[in-house]
């Protein structure tokens, strides 16, 4: 990879995990912050989907191979997958307990 | 400081923090959970004792990295146990308490008593 | 103070506060969850020590699994709590447990402090004989060739504890199926969960097998994964769990140690002695135990999640063995 | 054991007898798991005598040579392999739980029988399956050569036993069980805080490079405390006893037998492999004593709740409880330092040794004789209460004679096997100058008196009512409790040679000075 790509690499590399840290952060604190369990939940998803998708995607420049990059990308998928259904399932038995979960 | 003092130090405290559960919780499932701390420290001793062992290229020794991988095993065997135990006695006796009364049942005369 | 370093110190205090919370939390199902959350950041911690495999281990197995079975009793025990948390020892003997930890810390920490110079380690003598094994990863090395017998052990280990939660049934569903604790009414996301995740899981799990003889993984990391979507999919009711009394259930269940005992056993004939490898084909054998032994490790691990059985064997007759009505001693 | 020099890295004759001690009960639970059924007490009852054929065999190569036999498994040598190896020690319990394993199999046929023709059942499968496994651990327990493969036996062995203390699924034997097993990963996670610190220290956690390797350090003696801790809670020594009669009074009597006879042979033995073995240089006599006295503790006050218990198995559990504090006078007696310091001559060392070692070899078979006795009185009169004993001894004499016979081991009548092994301690402990722990003796002599005519004098009064026995008790049975039972009294006719097999591979340095 030519010096100007890895530059450029480097760069998207910063300013996505970053931002995806950002992302974390801001679920974090509306985890703790948000009144009940929905807008909580609702919080968390946001550094679920952003904040891990956008850290992968500053990963992928410096993955060492196509294999590694696929890896990554089967890690955003996964939690995904797992992320939205278990969101699914707590709002299930938040709805049920009348929000006091 | 390095960081494998440091997370050695941690060990030592879990290993403080669980040997405390272990003794003052009195419900056996707060102890069960109070021995995987307790076992996480020693692994966690161990660990720190394999990084400082990095030698050959390797990050770590791996003799106890080894060691640590079969304790975790054992130590969720030995988990689950206790959790069949623990769920039996209270389907049994409707409570989950180790202070039960002294045996008052007369002993079956049988091969299982 | 490097950024690293920093990274550490932050994760070293959140494991501590996380364990506090895992002893001092009021609700047992807080605890749990406190512990889950433990031991996710301890695996992090050990890929800081430079210990990958005992971090997928600990993921998998030690907050994996372990979470798994520990939060299913919390939730059956909550009734029990008030009562049991009123036999809370007095304050002499908390004070009393209390300077018996801090002793035995403190005793650990200046162990930790004043480390013996220079660190011994077996790490050269691993590496020396890496090479003839054709084995990549000296964790593999050390736990199916340096040090067989343990892992041997510990095989047998966990299917006692198998046989020990079994041993808990009533005698009258011996034979049976265990009844999974978790009722299939959280609705069709985790339905439809345990029906995406298995194909991709069983993916993950064998190539986690397959690599662990080059890199991080191996069998019980391989292992607990396959285990892991059994276990969903025994949970959401999609698969029942297997009656105990069949012969080829009983037959995976013994297979892996059976397949590394009869290798073992081999090495009196074609190699060095028991448990000893022909060097042309060290790592295809090995290979083969890890396989065998992951298949086994699967199905023990689902069967302990799962628990005794707790309903009658279905067809008494038509089972490879059915468990008789006459039963002894009881 | 020997300094490292004198022991090649090489496995030696016999070693690979050892391999096929740990190995064959590993079959055995493999077999007995897959094929389920009867097959299980098939393959236990062919198991058992061929587990003790092996041990005899051992047991012979030592003795023949003279030295400790080796297996180096795999070929990797230690300290990054893993060898098995046998002293004289070692090959003395193999063989004692050869016998009782073996006598435990045949007493347990008729009450974990499967119906020919029926299905598998619940408690044969799981009783038979435990007895392999817990003699597979026993084994690798007595030749394992390394702390941590010995960790992992040690778990074997937790796992193989405490299933057998709820096998009756009462409310009160779950609760023991549950209890059982807290003390014992408790017991076993301060072990493997142990050898963690050891490895740490000195890179190994091979017994031989270990005793080579430990200095008399701080690390050293935190290392040791720690392990002791973890290992007197597995063998129940007072104070940490409270976990045992409940359990081990709890399980169907075969699993009461093997539970007091080996399970808590296991770790105590282990106790002795630290302090003789790993660590020779280091034992300092307060430790000792303290040890000692603690022994001595536990035999006053096991003596004495044995005494006042109103159900015979309670009983037997307190009287090990009991039984076990004589093991501890080992540790005040038997160290070649020790008695060197105290001006003796140095053959009161062996002594000593010989007699805590038949201690404990005698106890096991008595106690496995009694508990199989106190089994099948239970099951001939429906109950355990003493007081309902009165003229069992003229309907029953074959068993009661058993229990008698066990009872005079551990009281130390002559000629019993206890008798040697207490005598041996007593005169070990004057000759040393330790006069308190002779004194102890005999009051723990004296008190196991009581309790044990407590149940025969009842027993061979003459009753008011006669006696109606609620189920018939097979004369085999009591054949085998009686012949174990014989055993435990001809231990002490054993001639004087045999405690030679008990030094082969002892350390032979008086003192290793602390370098």
């Amino acid at each position: 990879m030519s010096a100007l790509g890895n530059f450029a690499g480097g760069f998207v590399t910063v300013v996505a995990v970053t931002a995806g840290a950002f992302f974390f952060l801001a679920g974090t604190a509306g985890l703790l912050r948000f009144p009940d369990p929905l807008t909580r939940l609702h919080a968390l998803t946001k550094a679920d989907n952003l904040g891990l998708g956008l850290i992968v995607l500053g990963l992928l420049p410096r993955a060492t191979g196509w294999l590694d990059g696929l890896k990554l990308i089967a890690v955003w998928l996964l939690a995904q997958l797992v992320g939205a259904t278990v969101t699914q399932i707590i709002a299930r038995v938040a709805r049920r307990d009348g929000g006091t979960a | 400081m390095t960081a494998t003092t440091l997370f050695g130090l941690c060990g030592a405290a879990l290993v403080g923090l669980g040997l405390f559960g272990v003794v003052v919780h009195p419900q056996p499932l707060r102890k069960i959970l109070a021995f995987n701390l307790l076992g996480g420290g020693v692994f966690l001793l161990f660990g720190a004792i394999a990084r400082r062992g990095a030698a050959a290229g390797m990050g770590a020794d791996p003799v106890p990295q080894a060691m640590v991988i079969t304790g975790i095993v054992v130590a969720f065997s030995a988990t689950a146990l206790a959790v069949a135990l623990v769920l039996r006695l209270f389907e049994a006796t409707g409570g989950a308490s180790l202070n039960s009364d002294p045996p008052r049942t007369e002993p079956a005369a049988g091969p299982d008593g | 103070m490097t950024v690293g370093f920093a990274f550490d110190a932050g994760l070293a205090v959140l494991v501590l506060g996380v364990a506090v919370w895992t002893i001092a939390a009021r609700a047992a199902f807080a605890a749990v969850v406190g512990f889950v959350t433990f031991g996710l950041l301890l695996a992090l911690v050990w890929v800081r020590l430079a210990a990958v495999d005992v971090a997928l281990t600990e993921a998998a197995i030690g907050s994996g699994v372990t979470g798994a079975v520990l939060i299913g009793a919390a939730a059956r025990l909550r009734p029990t709590e008030a009562a049991s948390a009123a036999e809370r020892p007095g304050a002499a003997m908390r004070l009393a447990a209390g300077a018996l930890s801090v002793l035995v810390a403190l005793a650990l920490a200046a162990l930790v402090l004043f480390p013996p110079d220079p660190a011994p380690t077996l790490a050269p003598q691993a590496a020396l004989h890496l090479a003839a094994l054709d084995v990549g990863n000296p964790v593999t090395a050390v736990l199916l060739a340096y040090r067989a017998v343990d892992t041997l052990l510990e095989k047998v280990v966990l299917l006692l504890a198998l046989l020990g939660v079994w041993s808990l049934a009533p005698d009258r569903f011996w034979g049976g199926a265990a009844v999974p604790a978790v009722r299939p009414d959280s609705g069709g996301a985790l339905v439809f969960l345990a029906r995406v995740l298995p194909p991709v899981g069983i993916v993950v799990g064998v190539y986690i097998l397959w690599v662990g003889a080059i890199a991080p993984g191996g069998a019980f990391q391989g292992g607990a994964i396959l285990a892991a979507m059994w276990i969903l999919s025994m949970m959401t009711g999609l698969t029942g769990a297997p009656e105990i009394g069949r012969l080829p259930l009983r037959l995976l269940l013994v297979a892996g140690p059976a397949a590394f005992l009869l290798v073992g056993l081999a090495g009196f004939a074609v190699a060095d002695g028991f448990l000893s490898y022909p060097a042309a084909i060290a790592k295809s054998l090995i290979i083969a135990i890890e396989a065998a032994l992951t298949l086994s490790i699967a199905v023990i691990l689902g069967l302990l999640v799962a628990g005794p059985p707790s309903r009658e064997p279905r067809h008494r007759d038509a089972g490879h063995r059915p468990a008789g009505h006459g039963e002894a001693g009881r | 054991m020997p300094h490292p020099d004198a022991i090649s890295a090489a496995s030696t004759s016999g070693g690979a007898l050892l391999v096929v001690a740990i190995v064959l009960p590993i079959v055995g639970v493999l077999l007995a798991l897959a094929l389920g059924g009867r097959h299980a007490e098939r393959v236990a009852l062919a198991l058992m005598p061929t587990l003790l054929a092996v041990a005899a065999a051992i047991a012979l190569c030592v003795w023949r040579t003279g030295e400790i036999a080796q297996y180096v498994v795999g070929g990797w040598a230690p300290p990054l392999g893993v060898a098995f190896r046998a002293d004289g020690l070692s090959a003395a319990m193999a063989l004692t739980t050869g016998v009782v394993a073996t006598a435990i199999a045949l007493f347990a046929r008729p009450a974990f029988a499967t119906a020919p023709g029926g299905g598998e059942t619940r408690g044969p499968l799981v009783f038979w399956t435990l007895l392999i496994a817990i003699c597979g651990a026993l084994n690798a327990i007595w030749f394992g050569g390394d702390l941590f493969t010995l960790y992992v036996a040690l778990e074997l062995l937790t796992f193989g036993a405490v299933p057998l203390v709820c096998l009756d699924g009462r409310p009160e034997t779950i609760a023991a069980a549950l209890r059982y097993l807290l003390f014992a990963l408790f017991g076993s996670v301060l072990y493997l805080l142990g050898t963690v610190v050891l490895y740490g220290a000195y890179g190994t956690l091979d017994i031989v490079l270990l005793a080579d390797r430990v200095r008399a350090v701080p690390i050293s003696w935190i290392a040791a405390a720690l392990m002791t801790a973890g290992l007197l809670a597995k063998t129940a020594l007072f104070p940490l006893h409270l976990w045992l009669p409940p359990a081990h009074a709890g399980a169907p009597a075969a699993g009461s037998a093997l539970l007091s006879a080996l399970v808590v042979k296991g770790s105590f033995f282990l106790v002795v492999r630290l302090w003789f073995d790993v660590m020779p240089g280091l034992p300092d006599q307060a430790a000792a004593q303290i040890l000692g006295a603690l022994g001595a503790s536990a035999i006053i006050f096991g003596s004495v709740l044995a005494l006042r218990q109103a159900r015979l198995k309670l009983l037997i559990a307190y009287s090990t409880v009991a039984q076990i504090g004589y093991l501890f006078f080992l540790f005040p007696l038997a160290p070649k330092s020790f008695v060197a310091a105290s001006g003796a001559a140095l053959a009161w060392s062996g002594v000593a040794w010989t007699g805590g070692i038949l201690q404990m070899i005698s106890h096991a078979v008595a106690k496995a004789a009694m508990f199989m006795a106190a089994g099948l009185l239970g099951e001939a009169l429906g109950h355990d209460r003493i007081a309902g004993f009165g003229g069992v001894g003229r309907v029953l004499p074959m068993t009661v004679a058993a229990f008698a016979l066990g009872g005079m081991s551990l009281m130390g009548l002559p000629p019993s096997g206890g008798f040697v092994a207490k005598w041996l301690l007593l005169t070990a402990a004057v000759a040393e100058g330790q006069w308190w722990w002779a004194v102890v003796i005999l009051i723990g002599g004296l008190l196991a008196a009581g309790y044990v005519f407590r149940v025969l004098g009842p027993a061979f009064a003459r009753s008011e009512a006669p006696i109606t026995l609620r189920a018939p008790v097979s004369r085999q049975r009591e054949a085998v409790v009686l012949a174990l039972a014989v055993c435990a009294l001809l231990l002490g006719f054993l001639p004087l040679k045999a405690s030679e097999l008990l030094e082969i591979g002892r350390p032979d340095t008086a003192e290793v000075a602390p370098r």
